[in-house]
């Protein structure tokens, strides 16, 4: 929406920056997350382990909301498409012997591929008859990475080649986050773009939308093509971590995870997800790992967080942010927050 | 007079309900005349306690359009209540032989997991749901399923935090010699299980009918200002909807006990289930369900013979996307009104 | 004086539609309150029956208040509202739809005898006892609409719109019945858009426009004046 | 010239006729108003021609060209807008995001060259009363019916059909709304309007057409539609007092 001449008058940082679509403070958190593995005690592998899954689940937790913030439309099957990424990847990994590097990209194209007939098949769909659409999507395809064991070995779990030769867990926290990075990167460059408003146009009022001129068909395709594409290259890289793909990774209960951090981060934010990602999963894992004899907690809290936050705060964390930092008095705070102003 | 109905029905066999529950009758005798009777026993069986789930669910979605995720720990529930009913009850019995009692003890059970069960659907309706509608109404279709969401990860994360993940289950509820029924044998406690879900689904098809309150719920379901114009009181019917519902997804999951033993999330195959059945029947459509409870069943037990047991899981999904893509209504019809505008 | 309103205000949400409005109904009389589309007439009656909350203002039904109160508690009080679009049990019987009306009445004598009373108003409805209220025709809707409401034996009658998507003869018997009651010692408060129909009919009247009380008298003195003919068709 | 017209248009919702073979035509430069008693099928009628709900007979020609069965979207982009009856635009965006949504997808064929300047000229030309960062969600009625008008004019229709845009609002509004209505037409708009409010419609309209049960009972000047007396009796009833009511109930029970 800035015009061009606006935008040469900023500095170089800012344009990086604006580039990147993330603000000063982003930057700054993005920053904190490139060495928080580097400082004890956060360097211990099994906090670094941690580390891993929040950015695994603040990835996903940004492409899940691409589709259900803007278009309004829950994917339930989020994480079997996730795993069909990954078992596309590890498949061939494993079959041909091409390199994971490959693999990953083959992955997320399958996983794009599904999206797209996804998006299909639920465009007479609204609302909870397309989540529940795509929910079954999901159990067939978790039903069918059960019964397929001459491919996928079934429940007994499928070996997969890891990325890296070394067994640290360091590498592969980078990888992770440049996916994350890249992930919300592309889909806050295009729900930033045109794009962005017949998302949020069809999502909010169809009848709206179409008397605009907006093609509902072509962006819910694009929109579920995408996020599903996103998913898949997550997908490769939760194969090629763990080593270990078995159906269970395909579970709704996943996808019930990656929608509560969403939900509790904020709706249509894209970026509330990511936030609350890091925080919440280490708070999980350490009521896990001190309270161990109360298994179980964590997802409780989860549930009962999901719980309070839809009925009671429904913009998630991105909406009390808005409310309460986003107009700082403080020229500096203000320009962390908000960026330069480019208007 | 004769031929005016002959023609009603044949109206109704040509409709496209009519064709597939005509379809289903026809392939379930054929198949158990090629391969055995026990397919039809086996149908019945299942379909019978798959009709008392289905019917809750579409039951909650016709009257509070709530589309429930978390209808099967309601079933967790009814067995693990079960469970810690029957087990006193029997060790009472290993000392003190009572032949009136070992009758009972099951019945017993199953009335508790139903109080149970209702009790805690009263809860999330009174805690989360009446909440929720206090706050906004706009998406609630949606938002509630999601409200659901999370009390079904509440729910089944509880089970393990109190009682743990192992298998809690029983041998049988009655004892003695299996039935012999057209060959096959059929154990007792199926075909008690059976019989219930017959006169459960026999009360309650009476209660909806012919009592004033079943005629409110019924009402609320079709016209919720109507209702109100009548002098329904809508929210009490609510909890009374989510307590019926919830109860008899309980008692479900007590009268299975010796099939499926109580764990944390014994309810997602239940589940699962009963969501093919509603998709199938048309969401809300609580005769409906019945009927489509049979032919779900009718199609597991099919899969599994002629095609391999695990795959009565695939199967089943990939008709009903079938069903979601070309008549998302269902095939008997949605009674719920602006569903599909949601 | 049975039903009050004092200085209605009220609306959806952030729409404010009506504004001070005032007016009074006596036991057996026959009030209507007429005016163009949009003026706010359904909405003074749904706020008055309790489905949408006032934002100010005061209804008073038989000396006490009743604004504020639940839908389904103020038709427990005698009010029988009926709306535009009947609100039926579409996949309800005929009977079952009266029965439901009842839904307020324990006493099993008083029932049948409302039922025998809405059956001798309405012979029609008798001969369709056992058919699907979704399945008749506009008429048939609006004789049973009217039929459901008399079942609770109300105090009061809010008649929505009687001749909305009828045809002027149905308009017409839909009229007789409401006369019918009037001369048995009902009171109606009708909202209609047949101006001249009503206003021929009715005791008193009152003109809403634009969510305020513009005029109100005698019907006859009403469907003499000029204004109102200006605000229906403009001339 | 003709800018719109229908042959025979029809819709049929499973066994109810809502809209009857109505055939009438609109002229460039026109403010042609339709009107008719509550659940006549009027806003099924704009509907049907609008490509919401598409017609199930009859035949639409727009600017010359069949245009039955189009989608919404492709109405759009050959020149027809909409505003709603009751205006729901989309609740979490900004009035100036509402508006960019139709300048910059609303004019896929005669491309705006700078969406939010066009934008922002509909919502002062409109006067819209608020800032364009507001939130829709909470806005009042009225700048929510002048936000959905600059949202339908944004996309520089031919054609404007406008659905009951004066309901709700009180006189002083009305003259507003009045003079907003000749000013978009002066812009070289043609419009259609559903309204209720006979006063606007006696003020603004140079043609009428009237429809009552989905048929078309009375087409053409605004005054001499308003004299006619089946008009007059669909708004005001029957002047005749009753007659005799054998005949009444026997027509009762026939239907």
């Amino acid at each position: 929406m800035q015009t061009t001449k606006a935008k040469s008058e900023l500095n170089l940082f800012d344009r990086v920056l604006d580039l990147l679509s993330l603000k000063p403070l982003g930057a700054i958190g993005l920053v904190i997350l490139v060495i928080l593995p580097l400082v004890p005690p956060f360097n211990q592998e099994y906090l670094i382990r941690w580390l891993c899954a929040a950015a695994l689940i603040a990835a996903a937790s940004v492409s899940f909301d691409f589709t259900a913030g803007f278009i309004n439309i829950v994917n339930f099957g989020y994480y079997a498409i996730v795993g069909l990424g990954g078992y596309t990847s590890a498949i061939l990994v494993d079959r041909f012997g091409i390199s994971p590097w490959i693999g990953i990209f083959v992955g997320a194209l399958s996983a794009g591929l599904l999206g797209f007939f996804l998006g299909i098949v639920t465009l007479r769909l609204r609302g909870i008859f397309a989540a529940v659409m795509a929910w079954f999507m999901g159990l067939a395809l978790m039903g069918l990475a059960t019964k397929a064991v001459w491919l996928t070995r079934g429940s007994l779990g499928l070996r997969v080649e890891r990325l890296f030769d070394s067994p640290s867990n360091l590498p592969y926290y980078y990888v992770i986050l440049a996916m994350m990075l890249v992930t919300y990167v592309i889909t806050k460059g295009v729900t930033r773009s045109d794009m962005g408003l017949a998302f949020k146009a069809i999502g909010q009022n169809m009848d709206a939308a179409r008397t605009s001129g907006i093609n509902p068909v072509y962006y819910r395709i694009v929109n579920f093509t995408l996020s599903c594409t996103l998913a898949g290259l997550l997908g490769g890289f939760y194969a090629h971590y763990y080593g270990i793909l078995t159906p269970e990774m395909m579970h709704t209960s996943k996808t019930v995870e990656v929608l509560a951090v969403a939900y509790i981060g904020g709706r249509g934010s894209l970026w509330g997800g990511a936030v609350v990602a890091f925080p919440f999963i280490y708070a999980m894992e350490m009521v896990r790992s001190s309270l161990s004899n109360l298994p179980g907690l964590n997802l409780i809290l989860y549930g009962l967080l999901l719980i309070l936050v839809m009925i009671y705060y429904s913009g998630g964390f991105a909406a009390f942010f808005q409310q309460h930092f986003s107009k700082p008095k403080n020229i500096i705070l203000y320009y962390l927050v908000n960026g330069k102003k480019t208007a | 007079m004769i031929t005016e109905y002959l023609k009603k029905l044949y109206e109704t066999i040509r409709s496209v309900a009519g064709i597939t529950v005509v379809l289903a009758i026809v392939v379930a005798i054929l198949s158990s005349i090629f391969r055995g009777p026990y397919i039809i026993v086996n149908t019945v069986v299942t379909g019978g306690m798959l009709a008392l789930m289905s019917i809750g669910l579409a039951l909650v979605f016709g009257v509070m359009n709530v589309a429930q995720f978390a209808h099967g720990e309601y079933f967790m529930i009814g067995s693990l209540t079960a469970y810690y009913t029957f087990i006193p009850i029997e060790r009472y019995l290993g000392a003190n032989p009572n032949a009136a009692l070992s009758f009972l003890a099951p019945l017993v059970s199953i009335l508790a997991a139903f109080c149970m069960g209702a009790l805690m659907g009263v809860l999330s309706e009174k805690l989360i749901f009446y909440n929720l509608r206090k706050r906004s109404r706009t998406n609630w279709v949606m938002n509630s399923f999601l409200l659901t969401v999370g009390i079904s990860v509440l729910l089944v994360n509880g089970h393990q935090l109190i009682f743990g993940t192992e298998l809690k289950g029983i041998v049988r509820y009655w004892t003695g010699r299996p039935f012999c029924i057209m060959d096959v044998f059929v154990s007792r406690d199926r075909c008690y299980a059976f019989i219930l879900s017959v006169l459960v689904i026999g009360l309650f098809w009476l209660f909806m009918k012919a009592t004033r309150t079943g005629r409110a719920i019924r009402a609320v379901s079709q016209d919720e200002t109507g209702a109100q114009m009548v002098g329904i009181d809508l929210s009490g019917i609510q909890v009374l909807t989510m307590a019926l519902s919830c109860g008899l997804a309980g008692i479900a999951g007590a009268s299975l006990l010796f099939m499926f033993p109580s764990y944390p999330s014994v309810g997602l195959d239940p589940l699962y289930m009963s969501w093919f059945v509603i998709i199938l029947a048309g969401m809300g459509n609580v005769l409906g369900a019945v009927v489509g409870a049979f032919m779900v069943a009718l199609l597991k037990v099919l899969t599994m013979e002629y095609i391999g047991s695990g795959w009565d899981f695939v199967v089943p999904t990939a008709l009903i996307m079938l069903i979601l893509i070309f008549k998302p209504n269902g095939i008997f019809g949605s009674d719920v009104r602006g569903v599909l505008e949601q | 004086m049975l039903l009050e309103v004092k200085n209605l205000d009220a609306g959806y949400g952030f729409l404010h539609i009506l504004r001070n409005v005032s007016l009074s109904v006596e036991k057996g009389e026959y009030v209507c309150l007429v005016g163009p589309n949009g003026a706010g007439k359904s909405t003074t009656l749904k706020t008055i029956a309790g489905l949408i909350s006032p934002i100010g203002g005061e209804v008073c039904f038989d000396g006490e208040t009743i604004s504020g109160l639940a839908g389904y508690k103020v038709a427990r009080r005698g009010i029988a509202y009926i709306s535009e679009e009947m609100n039926l049990f579409s996949n309800m019987t005929v009977h079952e739809n009266l029965l439901m009306g009842a839904y307020t009445v324990r006493d099993k004598q008083l029932e049948k005898n409302r039922l025998a009373f809405v059956y001798a108003l309405f012979p029609q409805l008798e001969g369709r006892k056992n058919q699907l209220a979704g399945t008749m025709s506009g008429g048939e809707r609006k004789m049973l609409g009217i039929g459901r409401a008399l079942m609770c034996n109300p105090k009061m009658l809010l008649v929505d719109e009687p001749s909305f998507g009828l045809a002027p003869l149905l308009t017409e018997d839909v009229f007789d019945s409401l006369d019918t009651l009037i001369k048995e010692g009902g009171t109606i408060l009708v909202v209609e858009q047949n101006v001249t129909k009503t206003l021929d009919v009715t005791d008193r009247g009152y003109v809403l426009e634009h969510g305020r009380i513009e005029l109100e008298g005698p019907s006859a003195e009403l469907a003499r004046d000029p204004h109102v003919r200006k605000a229906f068709l403009g001339v | 010239m003709k800018i719109l017209e229908t042959q025979e248009l029809s819709k049929q919702f499973g066994g109810l006729i809502a809209v009857n073979k109505v055939s009438m035509h609109v002229k460039e430069g026109d403010i042609v108003g339709l009107i008719g008693p509550n659940g006549a099928g009027k806003t099924t009628f704009l509907n049907a021609v609008a490509g919401l709900n598409p017609p199930t007979g009859g035949r639409v020609l727009f600017l010359g060209e069949d245009t039955t069965g189009f989608t919404p979207e492709k109405m759009c982009h050959r020149g027809l807008s909409r505003s709603f009856q009751i205006p729901r635009p989309y609740p979490k965006m900004t009035a100036l995001e509402t508006v960019l949504t139709s300048a910059i997808f609303g004019n896929r064929l005669r491309k705006v060259k700078d969406p939010v300047a066009h934008s922002r000229k509909m919502l002062s030309f409109v006067e819209f009363p608020m800032a364009e960062e507001t939130i829709t969600e909470s806005l009042n009625t009225l700048q929510l019916k002048r936000l959905d008008l600059a949202r339908a004019l944004a996309s520089n229709p031919r054609l404007l059909f406008l659905d009951e845009l004066a309901a709700g609002l009180t006189e002083g509004e009305l003259g507003d709304i009045m003079t907003l209505i000749r000013k978009i037409r002066d812009q070289g708009i043609t419009i259609l309007m559903v309204e209720h409010i006979m006063q606007l419609i006696m003020s603004v309209c140079e043609r009428l057409v009237c429809i009552q049960f989905g048929n078309k009972i009375a087409e053409g000047p605004t005054e001499e539609v308003a004299r006619d007396p089946t008009v007059t009796e669909a708004y005001l009833g029957r002047q005749k007092k009753k007659e005799c009511s054998p005949d009444t109930h026997a027509g009762a029970q026939v239907g």
